[in-house]
């Protein structure tokens, strides 16, 4: 595999909150908005590359029966790194995100990359891999937020489109920026991307 | 941010950690319980991420269920082929050296070709219409076309014809044989990927029941097990049903050829033109006629030197 | 103690701000292990179990470890680093001298570990406050990890019996397995809505 | 008090056709095949060889094993062929082929009365099961099986069950209304034979007239008792009408000796009465030719091994319209393709269905309306037990009583959505016997 | 013969009865609560039922069409859950959110798992709860109920509806009595009965839903222990915490949803005893939402909430089968 191919494989083949199903609770719990979505992506890969890169490096002096709670241990300082940094520079996004800025810890993509690859494969490729995925994971994030944002407030990136096209009387469904808006977009998301696996598969059939 | 905080940063997290690892250090030691060292190993190869994609209880639930033969070793996305690999190798489930093999369907009873005895109302899938006296295709051992086997299989490699039977496309076929097990009427069966040749019929009823029912139905005439059909011996008949040995090379052109009912099927004939397949009955036939003629010389031969072997005698 | 404020929490973590289905809390093993009721129940016992462990521990750890040494810094190493220790701890301490109740909840366990309504709950029980400025107490902070469990098990049980129901449904192919999980959820989640604004007293 | 069970439904019964048609003896067929294996349990073993000359009565088999049963030449003359012979489900199976010399001879001693007041238990269930006697009430169970319980249990109860729950039939009806003397006779000599204390017989309350005679017959008899059932279907099931009668229920996977109780057809005592006061073994048996597509409805005493073609012929062939043409009753009988089936011991009825009423419908989504729950005699869970199996969840299905099943048809006959579910009741018990035989 | 005779498996005989027939006469007995709409609340409720109905009888047929699965909107379901849905709205909503919410209620309430049968969650409450939570305003706010006129006088005046009212009047104070508060609205108890109220179009008249309910018994289409013990539950929790229970069962949707959305066959449990726990679980939420829940009215919401019970439910009640109970020896 190249380096491009290890790159890309996140972005949409090996997405991890699409395909793999990994990094749920903060692909549901803070795509409110775009730019909500944006900034836990970013934040996370943060914490991804940072912990796959230590890890890589010092995968030679962890013993292997307590490598775990040593990645976490790792994956926490950086969480904590993260976090102080926004509070720091970007205080607005740092409260709207809340209790999953810490919850980037738990977050099972970063411990599965960390144990998956990272402590397998050199640092370099690590760095990539850890990008790849983290990159993926951001577009999951703007994905979901997007439908979430335009469904539910009629804006996309806080620019009301309904209003820019002229159409005045029709209110989005607040409902999409409400939990269940949450389970749904994904529900649906992961539905059409399914009817869409499906749909390629029996093209191929019928040729 | 001065010295002395680092340090009762560094301490206290140091402690913590340190109380903890040896509570956890000998606890591990006194309650240690035995555990089936496979589960370990396959915990090693394992992501570890406890993401319960797999639908189990975390991995090490996982673990023990591969162990214990309940779950299949591809169950972890996360881990990918990587993991599955290695499991596959942990657990002795290596890729098997026999000979590749893929479906196919011993029934030629179209639509067309296979009469019905009754018209049957019911849930539409094979096992259920047997259970409606035996179903509703006048042949007791034809495929009834609800295409169980198809469903059955989870490669994608098959789907039902417009004439009723299934199709296996050979190249998704990996030979789990998941169709024969599906196939209530055991039609589905088993041949070498390379192979062509096929017999499709698996009627073991007499001659007039058979004709009665379908057109192309095996009448039980053993043309195609004499030796001057297929002289490598590879069709030997048992009962009224003339059966194929793989193990012997044999291209089975005699019994294509020669079979009254036309009952052995070439798979590569749907990639020739008819022009190419008439050509091929041609050559056949000449062969035989050639062959025949050989044959006959042979035998004139033959007489004519026993004769000289009388005379000289 | 005020009897009132724990029906409030209880009333808050298992029904208006349930942890899956309105926080978002714990949707991994949520969607993981919800396709069977007996895994589902013993599952949302092992999560009230430790929840309430580690609500307990964590409010020692940040009370008279970080607090005093001015560390509040440090909380989610140290509260990760509790409570998977602890997490092991019990699921060794069980399947040793517990084994019929290890192997209910046992192995359940660590899953546990990275499920983030467990840190999540530690973490709220020391960001809440109440009205006047006052954080949870040791009973209340208990009390929240206690029914946030027991939330948890609703939310859990509930979608394990109609995941088992859609197991015999005619669903359509794109929406087999996760999606109509996440569709469920959903309607679920709106149902859950009718309690937003609920206050016994 | 209302003799009754939980559950349980009742269809437009259909028995206008033929219930007040007198029982017609019909003439032997030309040619008779008559099965090796009419029975529940092992299969007879035939004694007659091709070419041999046979009469009436002739036992042409032995039994298999305990719970078997000879079979008898229904017809005299050559035995033509041993060969398979589809039967009404369309199974082919072994069936001894005798063609009819027309002279209809009796076998020796064949109908012969004999004095039988002395006979002990014994000497009655030896000449029941020589005679070939299996329930005629559709389960072809062998009779003398029925009456060998276990010595530790001791049988209260004998239960005619002249119910005949089965829409169109009607020929437990005549039968009691013809030869009322010999089903009672046969009742005693089954309670003899077990030593039961009392004798019931059970009769739906829309056979007013066969309940009357019987009433009148048993006036005099302390023991026996008639009564009076609920008009609903499944009533004339074994399980079922034990509850109506005395209250029991029979427990899961039990047998009715489990509560004390012998059941019997009406028709199976009539042929216990003749097998010993008359020795003659069981070859023929009244069978209904019904339903509104058949011209002239009858009930008619047919020989073992008739073909179905010229019972329907006897009773003037069919109509234009007929649709489905059926052995046995509407609710559990078989459809049939192949009309040359014979006759067996459990052959109940022949029905000729045209298309209004046996119609065929497309399945639709069951919408939990919970009709089927309502009705199912055994209180199972009709719907969850077909999507089980439909799902191949055989372990699910098992779990939820499949096996307790009785395949009465009441919840497939309610249900709005017209689902198959007898069918998949069917599909799930066999694959169930299956896994279990492998195990 | 030769003839091709028909095989299938037993019973060979079946009943007339199909879910056709069973939808068409529930769409039937809604006819008097239709005719209340139109008697209180005047045409644009007539309006807003069409849009509903139309909006989902198109989804439905659009969706099976897209699937390639026969299209089954002459069953009648997608009518009956447009009819449900367009009962329960307030008179001045948006036809844009009538028609949205229909689309939603079948799309996701119904076909997404899998159409008719399989559906968890019954699709007209799933319309409603959809629209509640999107357009709280539009949905809940007194601007968008309308004050019933008798006859046909076409303005429309927005008007709080009696659980609106009482439910703000005891927010600001606890003290009040209810019967007092609707005496000063100048309710009366008749007014409830017939529906001469301010609410949703459909919901208002307990009479004309109590005589479609009692059809509908008499046709056993509906097990009428739900809504006899739902309404009944009610009645005594409100009775014993000490609020008016006449006017908690009379007020607000409780009619339409104890009659209609409650004993949707195919979202309430199966057995009699499911169905007693079923009735009694909504009863105790109905009161608990409107007692001390954030909203005014509980009946779609518990609803819903007592929807995501029923397999459970289900899997708890299964019958007693035959064998298994063994009776005392007489």
């Amino acid at each position: 595999m190249n380096m491009t191919q290890n790159l890309t494989k996140g972005f949409f083949k090996e997405n991890p909150v699409l395909v793999l199903a990994l990094g749920l609770c903060p692909a549901l719990a803070v795509t409110t908005s775009i730019t909500n979505g944006l900034g836990m992506g970013m934040a996370s890969t943060a914490v991804l590359i940072g912990s796959s890169t230590l890890i890589s490096v010092i995968k030679r002096f962890i013993p292997s029966n307590i490598r775990i709670p040593i990645f976490i241990v790792i994956i926490a300082s950086f969480v904590t790194m993260i976090d102080l940094t926004l509070q720091a520079f970007l205080p607005e996004l740092s409260k709207s995100l809340g209790l999953f800025i810490p919850l980037i810890v738990v977050n099972c993509m970063i411990l599965g990359r960390a144990e998956a690859y990272a402590s397998k494969n050199s640092v370099l490729k690590s760095v990539v891999d850890a990008l790849g995925m983290g990159i993926g994971f951001t577009i999951a994030l703007v994905l979901i937020s997007a439908v979430r944002e335009f469904f539910g407030t009629g804006a996309l990136y806080g620019y009301p489109l309904f209003q820019l096209m002229g159409i005045e009387g029709f209110k989005g469904s607040i409902m999409m920026i409400l939990p269940p808006g949450g389970f749904l977009t994904m529900g649906l998301i992961l539905a059409f991307m399914q009817w869409n696996k499906q749909r390629k598969e029996k093209k191929k059939e019928v040729k | 941010m001065d010295l002395s905080q680092i340090i009762t940063a560094f301490l206290s997290v140091g402690l913590v950690g340190a109380v903890l690892g040896a509570v956890l250090a000998y606890a591990s030691k006194v309650f240690h319980v035995a555990v089936d060292p496979k589960v370990e190993k396959i915990m090693g190869v394992l992501p570890v991420g406890n993401c319960g994609a797999c639908g189990f209880p975390g991995c090490p639930g996982y673990a023990e269920a591969v162990v214990a033969g309940k779950a299949d070793i591809t169950l972890c996305t996360p881990g990918g082929q990587e993991v599955i690999d290695a499991m596959a190798e942990i657990m002795g489930v290596s890729a098997s050296a026999a000979l590749p093999v893929v479906a196919y369907c011993a029934c030629n009873g179209t639509k067309e070709n296979a009469k019905d005895r009754f018209e049957y109302y019911g849930p539409h899938n094979c096992s259920a219409a047997v259970f409606a006296s035996g179903g509703h295709k006048a042949c007791d051992y034809g495929c009834l076309g609800f295409g169980e086997c198809v469903e059955a299989c989870t490669f994608g490699a098959m789907y039902m014809m417009d004439n009723g039977l299934p199709f296996v496309d050979d190249e998704k076929c990996v030979g789990c044989a998941a169709c024969v097990r599906a196939c209530p009427k055991g039609i589905m069966k088993m041949m070498p990927k390379g192979s062509s040749v096929y017999l499709a019929c698996n009627s073991k009823a007499k001659g007039k029941e058979v004709t009665d029912a379908c057109k192309v139905g095996c009448i039980g005439c053993k043309i195609c097990a004499i030796p001057k059909t297929t002289p490598s011996g590879a069709i030997k008949m048992e009962g009224d049903l003339p059966v194929v040995n793989y193990e012997i090379e044999d291209t089975l052109t005699g019994a294509k050829f020669k079979c009254p009912k036309a009952c052995f099927i070439d798979k590569s004939d749907s990639k020739k033109t008819a022009e190419e397949i008439a050509a091929e009955k041609e050559a056949f036939k000449a062969k035989e006629a050639k062959a025949a003629e050989a044959a006959k010389k042979a035998a004139l031969e033959k007489a004519a030197a026993a004769k000289e072997k009388g005379s000289v005698s | 103690m005020d009897f009132s404020n724990l029906v409030i929490i209880a009333i808050s973590s298992i029904f208006i701000n349930n942890f899956v289905l309105a926080r978002f809390l714990g949707i991994c093993p949520f969607i993981g292990v919800s396709k069977k009721l007996d895994s589902a129940v013993g599952m949302g016992m092992a999560v009230i179990f430790v929840m309430t462990m580690a609500s307990m521990v964590t409010y020692f750890i940040q009370y008279y470890v970080l607090v005093p040494n001015d560390l509040q810094y440090l909380r989610t190493i140290a509260f990760i680093l509790v409570i998977a220790s602890l997490v092991q701890f019990i699921e060794m301490f069980m399947k040793k001298n517990m084994p019929p109740l290890y192997s209910a909840l046992g192995i359940f366990l660590p899953l546990i570990t990275t499920n983030c309504a467990v840190l999540g709950v530690a973490i709220l029980n020391i960001d809440t406050v109440w009205a006047d400025g006052r954080s949870y107490n040791f009973i209340e902070s208990t009390w929240n990890g206690f029914t946030a469990g027991i939330g948890f098990t609703i939310a859990l049980v509930l979608m394990a019996g109609i995941r088992e129901k859609l197991e015999l449904a005619d669903l359509p192919e794109s929406f087999k397995g996760l999606p109509i999980a996440f569709v469920t959820s959903a309607l679920i989640a709106m149902a859950f809505l009718g309690f937003s604004g609920m206050s016994i007293l | 008090m209302k003799y009754t069970f939980r559950g349980g439904y009742h269809p437009p019964d259909g028995k206008s056709f033929s219930e007040k048609m007198p029982i017609d003896k019909m003439p032997a067929p030309k040619i008779a095949a008559i099965h090796l294996h009419q029975h529940i349990g092992a299969p007879s073993k035939a004694i007659v060889a091709v070419g041999d000359d046979v009469k009436v009565g002739q036992p042409l088999s032995e039994a298999g094993g305990f719970v078997s049963v000879p079979v008898h030449a229904s017809v005299s003359g050559k035995v033509k062929a041993i060969a398979k012979v589809a039967d009404a489900a369309g199974v082919k199976s072994d069936a001894v082929i005798i063609e009819s010399d027309g002279k209809d001879e009796f076998f020796e001693g064949v109908g012969v009365k004999t004095d039988y007041s002395n006979f002990s238990a014994d000497e009655i269930k030896k000449k029941i099961s020589a005679a070939g006697i299996a329930g005629m009430g559709g389960a072809r169970f062998p009779t003398h099986v029925k009456l060998s319980p276990p010595a530790e249990k001791k049988i209260d109860y004998i239960i005619l069950n002249g119910v005949e729950c089965e829409p169109y039939l009607t020929a437990d009806d005549r039968l009691m209304q013809e030869s009322p003397e010999t089903i009672i006779e046969g009742m005693k000599l089954m309670m003899k034979v077990v030593n039961a204390a009392n004798g019931i017989i059970g009769i739906e309350k829309n056979k007013p007239d066969s309940i009357r005679i019987m009433k009148e017959k048993t006036a005099s008899e302390k023991n026996m008792k008639v009564i009076e059932l609920e008009v609903k279907y499944p009533q004339g099931g074994e399980k079922q009408l034990i509850v109506a009668a005395i209250g029991k229920e029979v427990p899961s996977g039990g047998l009715p000796m489990d509560v004390g109780v012998v059941v019997s057809n009406v028709g199976t005592a009539n042929a216990v009465y003749e097998a010993v006061a008359l020795n003659k073994p069981f070859y023929e048996r009244v069978v209904s030719v019904t339903g509104e597509s058949i011209k002239d409805p009858k009930n008619v005493l047919a020989r073992i091994g008739t073909p179905t073609t010229e019972l329907i012929e006897y009773a003037g062939g069919v109509k234009e319209d007929v649709y489905k043409i059926i052995n046995g009753g509407p609710m559990m009988g078989a459809a049939m393709y192949a009309l040359d089936a014979p006759v067996h011991k459990g052959t109940s009825g022949i029905l000729c269905l045209s298309r209004e009423n046996a119609a065929v419908y497309e399945e639709q989504p069951c919408i939990s309306c919970s009709k089927c729950v309502s009705v199912c005699p055994s209180r199972l869970l009709p719907t969850d037990i077909q999507l089980n199996v439909q799902h191949k969840r055989y372990e699910e299905a098992e779990k939820l009583g499949i096996m307790d099943c009785i395949l009465c048809g009441t919840c497939a006959y309610v249900c709005p959505a017209k689902r198959n579910l007898v069918h998949y009741y069917n599909i799930g018990r066999a694959k169930i016997a299956e896994m279990k035989k492998k195990k | 013969m030769d003839k091709m005779l028909i095989v299938s498996a037993n019973p060979h005989i079946r009943d007339k009865s199909s879910i056709a027939k069973i939808m068409h006469t529930v769409n039937l007995s809604l006819l008097p609560a239709v005719f209340a709409a139109y008697w209180f609340f005047g045409v644009r409720a007539i309006f807003l039922i069409l849009v509903a109905v139309v909006s989902c009888v198109l989804t439905e047929a659009a969706i099976q069409k897209f699937r390639k699965i026969p299209v089954t909107v002459s069953d009648g379901s997608a009518i009956l859950t447009g009819l449900l849905l367009g009962l329960n709205m307030p008179g001045n909503v948006p036809w844009w959110i009538v028609m949205l919410g229909s689309f939603f209620a079948i799309a996701i309430g119904k076909q997404a798992f899998g159409g008719l049968g399989f559906n968890i969650f019954n699709p007209a409450l799933i319309g409603r709860a959809f629209m509640v939570a999107s357009w709280p305003v539009e949905m809940t706010s007194n601007a968008f109920w309308t004050q019933p006129k008798t006859g046909l006088s076409m303005e429309a005046v927005s008007s709080a509806t009696p659980l609106n009212m009482v439910k703000s009047a005891l927010g600001s104070d606890p003290s009040l009595k209810t019967v007092d508060i609707i005496r000063d609205a100048e309710i009366s108890y008749l007014d409830l009965f017939l529906g001469n109220v301010s609410g949703c179009v459909g919901e208002t008249s307990f009479l004309a839903l109590l005589i479609g309910v009692i059809i509908l018994i008499a046709f056993g289409y509906v097990n009428w222990r739900v809504p006899v013990i739902y309404v009944g539950s009610v009645f005594v929790l409100t009775w014993i915490a000490g609020y008016d229970p006449v006017f908690h069962i009379l007020a607000g949707g409780l009619a339409i949803g104890a009659f209609y959305m409650a004993t949707d066959m195919v979202t309430s449990p199966v057995s009699n005893k499911g169905n007693i726990i079923f009735a009694l679980g909504l009863g105790f939420l109905t009161f608990a939402i409107r007692i001390w829940g954030g909203y005014p009215e509980g009946v779609s919401y518990s609803i819903l909430l007592m929807n995501c019970t029923v397999p459970i439910i289900n899997k708890f009640t299964v019958p007693k089968k035959f064998g298994f109970v063994q009776t005392k020896k007489a």
